[in-house]
């Protein structure tokens, strides 16, 4: 993990500058209209300090994202940067287009479980084995929270939804998935653990190539299921619920802070608890398959490794195989990309 | 032209009736995979290079190898290229359907085939030539792997001879088609030798069938319509190129990739001006497309029915959040799968109003090489000036088969890439709504990422003049409203028709895309057998420019050609059209498979204007449309 | 009734207007995840069971919490249950859109208001009604946590005793809410109780809005479209649910689900008669709806806009394959994701043409929860009859609104399976060919896997009528003029339409969907207002049944009302009118995103019937439709 | 892998009835519309080998496919079941409905590594997740078969088209894919190793749950390059070639036999090498994280590891999870999926 020196949103370093020569408040966004105490929101809140920190400059900047509550966040950091949000489970293929036009862009893309793990798993796998520099975060919450709290691909088999449907289907671990693919950066963090989650968006900044986070998100209002391993919820132990149809309580953010090798657990609201593994410092992340094994051992304890999982730092990125002029193509004078009337003289005589 | 002149001194003269000469119709009855599109493109090639008008069309099966294909050629003096349905010189090579393919055949007709086939019991109406393939095979090469592939260039051989096509001219096809490779040339110019030989010894003119020399050719090239769309994707300057595999478009996308590799490499560097992406799906291709056209570059996919099915979702964000997008679609026969290898104009509607909600796109109709060559230049400036997806709506006809074309002109009009905002354009428009009206003609400024122009968010859901998110009734409706404005003003950019007002006329005829030829022949066959005037509007893209009312208006009936069932084009004008000229709409529609032919255009116009009672033959069936039963 | 009777004769009497009894609106502008739902819907169930004919439209963000909501209660003794446009009685909870929300209102509207807000000095035509509910609410209980939850009901309270609606109704409704948990409607009731308290301690009554019991209820139910659909499906025996989430559609599958484990579960074995699955997107649930349809199930899948432009592809093949589906668009405000919580009538189009060639689709409108029950079955009847994908449109105002309706009826009809092939029918049809037009309607027979009769190969691609695989010309026109011939078939299968003639009419209107309810205002209101003569065709379903000309012929001029901007379902009318009759049409339309109401109907007609120059009041638009700039 | 006693098409058993009363050509299909020497031919001979072994019912089968020259092959085998030719990369979502439908067919599902690895991964992915029982071959070639030779996800890295186009992707490994997402029965084998092919269709039929078989299948037309490791190829050596336009040579179908442990090199028309790695007879498929890293390692060493590579024979599929009654949905009668009017009477009394 690269850039130990660490600068967030409360600290106050906030008012010096960076090396774009922007202050901190240049990297926020709209105000969240996501429900309170939402692990998105915190982890927009990353984003910012990320980018600060590693003195992105907005400009260069794309967000790019599907559609859902964690798809919406992209309006919520970096305000002075384009935007994309796209149709559901798409974004890897408008990610792709815009960075084939502008190789120079910084590419931040934002999806959903369900955004990515449902209707865009297709565009996800096929993203991971293009290697394309970008940055893909997945606010994992395990439901579909802007449609009220189906499951999503990632939801724990016997998660209960409130009307006691039971989720009997295996989640599926976008971490392991990614490194099945090949992809090159591939980690998983913890909304509320403000210290890796920033350390691990800077070294995926400073990634070439895809850099996948999973980043565990609490949905607050929705994902409210004993079974759940990645659940607020709300008033269950000791009051009679009084299952209003549309109310949303309100909730501080949780957040963690524990050291690497440690196990972290996490209580939600309604006593469910989540197991947060760090890696430790030793741990080696360019072995593929001993990455795969971790994930595969902390998964049949009930945990999630936490921490950069994966990297090969050196793998060619999509854009660098394509050979591209060093021009972004989206620039490219006329002269440049229409040839001369030679050109055209030479093909109508091979065809006449 | 020695050949030539030798082989018209010495015309065998067995045939009864008056020479046909510049205008039959030669078909090839083979299986596909044995490698007879070679000596097909040779045959037509070397009649074009005669300055003979030609036109070749190719119907082949859905499959890799092993089933029929019939290849027609058609030389004609007058210039006619539409599909003819009768055929005049058959060259039966397949088993399994030469019974069908020789009854199919009209009487007089000339059938070269191979001898074991013993065709010539089947029918005493017509010139039968058994030629013993496998027998002069022996004397090409004793390489029997070689041997193998130019088995076919033997018929051509037969038919130089035969038809009096130059055996010079073929070995310039030849060499047009193997261009370094001498000893390839020469041993298929060796079976040509052996060919025409046998003919000359053994086969005994006796059809009336010739080719002879003329000039109609000059400044023409032969190609194909995905070809000549390709070339105009380069010289449009697309920079982004997005696709995934489908029949008919993908020799547009392979083509314009050769291109691109040939032409659009940095000579200094060694790289790209351009990036190409073989996505995974249509969905991927075109989500693509639309974020390099967002992030500003021209970008463009290609695709036929089953991927416009698949892009629905994407066209509509397209048109709502206003990127530019090229789309060819290359029409091939539906619903579903269809007739995947077969040719129709059957996606009108379907991408007319692509995805739900009030969402409409333009399309536009190359009838020609020339024109898939300008109206990709065409669409590309459309899609940037109007910020949406434009369609470009050819077929297979078009893209696949071989067309005769004027050699393509070099662009006079710079690029367009519209309303995109640099430091200037933000100065007279003052503070940037990326939604705002600023010019009352409904289209918007745009900025780029990257750029130092002021960033907007870009969405499909509901937004305002200032590019924010909003659910108001009032932003909605203002919006909407300026994208029909939009399309509103699209109308009178768009490529405007050809018209062609026989002031005697009171039947108008309106066609788009391949149509058009069999109309230009229909056009001539009323009025020599019907003296029938009629006027024609050829149109050429959707939205309608607002003449086509002006028309309809002067003509008592206006048929409109197309080649689906469910008349489609027309439909769209009933939806714009006043009822009164709505009213004066017919349809002549063919949807077999096989391009359209003007004789069911002239039938069918005669029985509708009530010249006659009954079609002449069964509607836009030809005999030897065999089809097959494989999968 | 007792507690209103008292609230009756007790009744303040500063209001100097006349009382307006049970004609009139309440909205409540809150913010969402605050749990007014509760407190809205006790309040409109309290009314509807007074016997007071009432209809609730949430208009709510695409988000889950914290963002602007508005509720409207709309009593009306006549029955009428469109939305209107004007507020009478607003409660205004929400600090962010309460200004907007006041300025919005006509004068004479009294306000309900949060205290703190300070809103009387806004306008001084108004009735205000300050109330502080935070201080009512540490009255009601000590648990912070609880009382939070109930803060709403204090409203209903102070509405209870400012309108006159029995406090005891609003129990009974409580408890229709929350079944078993008495403590909960224990301490809702108390919420209720101190609202009324206090506003019968400190507001006094200065505004004429009245609830009075009527007895216009009796045998009704309150009911949302998705859940009356959910009832049809069940009913209609549904075994094959497959879906997507997606707002407006996902209550739909989710009451359904409901519905069925409780109703179709074996009682001996625990065991379920159906199988749901969430699919992964659109495209798989529309798979596997036909997979299920296939092998025989009766299969369907709801969804909206973005998941019909996403199923084009497999709409197509249940098209050409003929395989039956149902599928179920809740429509939404389109093009793209558009406004994902805004109810729109825009998908007329995309679903009748969905899929590229030749492909169309039977769609029906249900203009109410009736309609959305007996629909549903009628949908599986004609999609099994037919061998089709059968679309029913409805919309977010009929799906997710409150409704009152008649209660259903049991089905009198047994299922129809269609013509599926057993021994018996086998005998009869003789040599099974899946895609032979035995019985001259289009229709054929079909196999099932599993079962006893002869197995054929489903396929998307050109087949014989013998159900092999097939490219010739003959066998594809024979196989699409049948399919056309069995969508010609369908026309008189399809639900009729409710025609009301006027002898007297020259104007016709033609309405569909939850456009029918403001037409029924307005044809009201033309007569009332202008003493004009209407005669109605609610339109039901496409393909139009036959008589459809003769109505529009019956009138001068035809206005098709609906709620798009490109007049969609008047576009479909023009492709099949004969042109005359189409010259007839005029539209009538309304794209706010909110539901149409009758006086944007009655204000167009009688300005194109050319009785008035302006409109009253803006298109469409009402003050309060002040949306949000969230995202 | 069951049932070791086996009967080819060749054999004299052929004349033989089975378990289910059938002769071998009960369970023939339509002539072949493919290539001479195309794998996939050799694979339909297989699968008619297996289900003629297991004596399964021809009419309780169903064949799924999606769209491609492989997609055509079930119109090639047990020519008296129902087919279902769907469209492209959607096979597993057609398949999940009639599995609903009728829980009693027996489904075969054919598709290509494009069907499966491009279009069709997402209705791929959440089919293993799901568990479906289905035997779901991949005939898999490297390329777009059908529409003439582009680079499927499975082509390997360096591969070239005939227009010097060079495939810079690495391949998906269906193998390793499927098990990690959960995939109970995993297998790879080669198009002309009739014995091993055979035996993993018959134990593949006998998985209750999704069998997944990728099965390396030349494609004698289009993979014709050096770089391939799937491929056939013709004249290339020392004739210059000929460039005709259409012309698609004849091949002989390539078979091979080789033992348990063995590596057996596959030597393609064009000199280009296969190498097959029979998983050895102490080989434990239900070991995940084993079965991942063999095949890791022997894709790093140029290999395929050939053979039963994972089973997790005790999950439980769909179909089950889903409680169904006995009788498949949709023979049951109008009497048990109408409620009586009893029940409609509650609800609306309930909304009354
Ligand atoms: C094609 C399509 N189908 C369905 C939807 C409805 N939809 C909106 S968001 C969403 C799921 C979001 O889940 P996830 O990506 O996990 O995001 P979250 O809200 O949980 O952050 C769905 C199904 C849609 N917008 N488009
Ligand atoms: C939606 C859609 N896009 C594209 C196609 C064209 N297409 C037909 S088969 C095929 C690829 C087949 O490749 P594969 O599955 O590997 O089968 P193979 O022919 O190699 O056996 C494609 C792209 C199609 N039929 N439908
Ligand atoms: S519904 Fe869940 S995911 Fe959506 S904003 Fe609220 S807490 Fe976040
Ligand atoms: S093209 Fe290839 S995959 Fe297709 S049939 Fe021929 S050999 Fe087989
Ligand atoms: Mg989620
Ligand atoms: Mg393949």
């Amino acid at each position: 993990m690269t850039s130990p020196a660490r600068t967030t949103a409360n600290s106050p370093a906030n008012k010096k500058t960076n090396r774009a020569g922007l202050e901190l408040p240049a990297y926020r966004g709209g105000k969240t209209t996501l429900c309170a105490g939402c692990g998105h929101n915190a982890i927009s809140e990353r984003i910012i300090d990320a980018c600060f920190a590693m003195g992105i400059e907005p400009d260069r900047v794309i967000k790019l994202s599907g559609i859902g509550c964690s798809s919406k966040s992209p309006a919520y950091f970096l305000g002075s940067s384009h935007g994309f949000n796209a149709v559901h489970g798409r974004m890897p293929s408008v990610g792709t287009g815009a960075l084939l036009a502008n190789h120079e862009l910084v590419a931040i893309g934002v999806s959903g479980d369900g955004d990515t793990g449902a209707i865009g798993i297709g565009q996800f796998v096929h993203l991971m084995r293009r290697n394309l520099p970008i940055v893909y975060v997945i606010e994992d919450n395990g439901c579909y929270g802007l449609t009220k709290g189906q499951f999503s691909p990632t939801a724990d088999v016997g998660s209960t939804l409130k009307t006691g449907v039971v989720n009997d289907l295996p989640p599926i671990d976008t971490c392991a998935l990614a490194i099945q693919l090949g992809a090159t950066f591939v980690a998983r963090s913890f909304s509320g653990d403000k210290k890796q989650l920033t350390a691990v968006l800077k070294a995926a900044l400073a990634h070439r190539g895809t850099a996948m986070i999973d980043v565990l998100s609490p949905c607050v209002t929705f994902n409210d299921h004993e079974g759940s391993t990645k659940s607020y919820a709300y008033v269950k132990s000791h009051d009679d619920p009084l299952g209003e149809l549309d109310f949303v309580p309100f909730f501080e953010d949780i957040s963690v802070d524990y050291e690497p090798g440690a196990v972290q657990e996490v209580t939600m609201h309604d006593g469910s608890r989540l197991y947060l593994r760090k890696l430790d410092e030793a741990y080696d992340p360019t072995d593929r398959m001993h990455a795969l094994r971790v994930l595969h051992e902390t998964h049949d304890r009930g945990e999630f490794a936490t921490g950069l999982i994966y990297v090969e730092p050196a793998a060619a990125d999509f854009l660098t195989t394509l050979n591209l002029v060093d021009e972004p193509l989206a620039s490219l004078p006329e002269s440049r990309v229409r040839p001369p009337k030679a050109v055209l003289d030479e093909i109508m005589a091979g065809l006449g | 032209m020695a050949a030539y002149d030798v082989a018209v001194e010495e015309r065998p003269t067995a045939s009864s009736a008056a020479p046909v000469i510049n205008d039959f119709s030669i078909q090839v009855a083979t299986v596909n995979g044995s490698g007879s599109q070679t000596a097909n493109l040779v045959l037509l090639r070397a009649i074009f290079q005669m300055g003979v008008p030609v036109s070749g069309k190719n119907l082949f099966p859905s499959n890799i190898a092993g089933l029929p294909t019939w290849f027609t050629i058609r030389a004609n003096k007058k210039g006619y290229v539409a599909r003819k349905k009768e055929i005049d010189v058959l060259v039966a090579m397949n088993p399994e359907t030469a019974r069908e393919d020789v009854l199919g055949l009209p009487a007089g007709a000339a059938v070269v085939y191979d001898a074991p086939l013993d065709l010539d019991s089947l029918r005493d109406d017509l010139v039968f030539y058994p030629v013993p393939f496998d027998a002069l095979l022996a004397k090409v090469s004793r390489d029997v792997k070689l041997r193998r592939r130019v088995r076919n260039m033997l018929y051509d051989g037969v038919l130089s001879r035969l038809l009096g096509v130059d055996l010079d001219e073929m070995e310039a096809a030849l060499r047009k088609q193997f261009g370094g490779k001498p000893k390839v040339v020469a041993i298929n110019r060796e079976a040509l030798d052996v060919g025409c030989a046998y003919a000359e010894e053994h086969l005994d003119k006796r059809d009336p069938f010739f080719i002879e020399p003329m000039d109609a050719n000059r400044g023409r090239i032969l190609v194909e319509g995905n070809a000549a769309a390709a070339i105009g994707c380069m010289m449009a300057g697309v920079t982004v190129v997005t696709w995934y595999p489908i029949t008919p478009s993908s020799s547009l996308c392979e083509t314009l990739i050769d291109y691109l590799r040939k032409y659009r490499v940095d000579e200094e560097t060694g790289k790209a001006t351009f990036a190409v992406v073989q996505a995974e799906d249509e969905i991927a291709a075109l989500g693509m497309a639309l974020g390099g056209a967002w992030a500003g570059a021209r970008s463009m996919t290609a695709t036929s029915g089953p991927g416009v099915s698949l892009m629905g979702e994407f066209a509509g964000l397209g048109y709502y959040a206003e990127v530019p997008a090229v789309i060819f679609d290359i029409q091939r026969v539906g619903p579903s799968t269809g007739l995947p290898t077969r040719t129709a104009q059957g996606d009108v509607l379907s991408t007319a109003f692509l995805s739900h909600g009030d969402t409409r796109h333009p399309l536009l109709f190359p009838s020609s090489p020339e024109e898939c060559y300008s109206m990709a230049m065409d669409a590309f400036d459309l899609a940037e000036r109007f910020q949406t997806p434009v369609f470009v709506l050819s077929d297979l006809d078009l893209g696949m088969n071989t067309w005769m074309s004027a050699k393509f002109g070099y662009p006079s009009k710079p690029l367009d890439r519209g309303k995109v905002l640099d430091a200037e354009a933000l100065e007279k428009i003052g503070r940037f709504g990326r939604y705002r009206d600023v010019d009352g003609d409904g289209i918007p400024w745009r900025s780029v990422p990257g750029t130092p122009a002021p960033a907007y968010f870009c969405r499909g859901s509901g937004h305002n003049e200032w590019g924010q998110y909003s659910e108001r009734s009032d932003d909605y409706e203002k919006n909407v409203d300026r994208l029909a404005r939009k399309f509103e003003t699209a109308r009178d950019w768009m490529p405007a028709p050809e018209v062609e007002i026989d002031r005697r006329a009171t039947v108008g005829i309106i066609a788009y895309g391949t149509s058009h030829w069999a109309v230009v022949e229909g056009r001539d066959q009323l009025l020599e057998e019907a003296d029938l005037q009629t006027s024609y509007y050829r149109l050429r893209a959707y939205p309608f420019r607002s003449g086509l009312a002006s028309f309809v208006e002067r003509h008592e009936h206006v048929y409109v050609v197309e080649q689906n069932r469910d008349a489609q084009l027309a439909s769209l004008m009933r939806l714009e059209l006043k009822a009164e000229l709505a009213g004066r709409l017919r349809s002549v529609l063919h949807y077999a498979g096989v391009p359209i032919d003007a004789r069911t255009i002239t039938d069918d116009i005669l029985i509708q204007e009530g010249y006659r009672a009954e079609r002449s033959v069964a509607h836009g069936r030809m005999p030897h449309e065999a089809g097959v039963g494989g999968e």
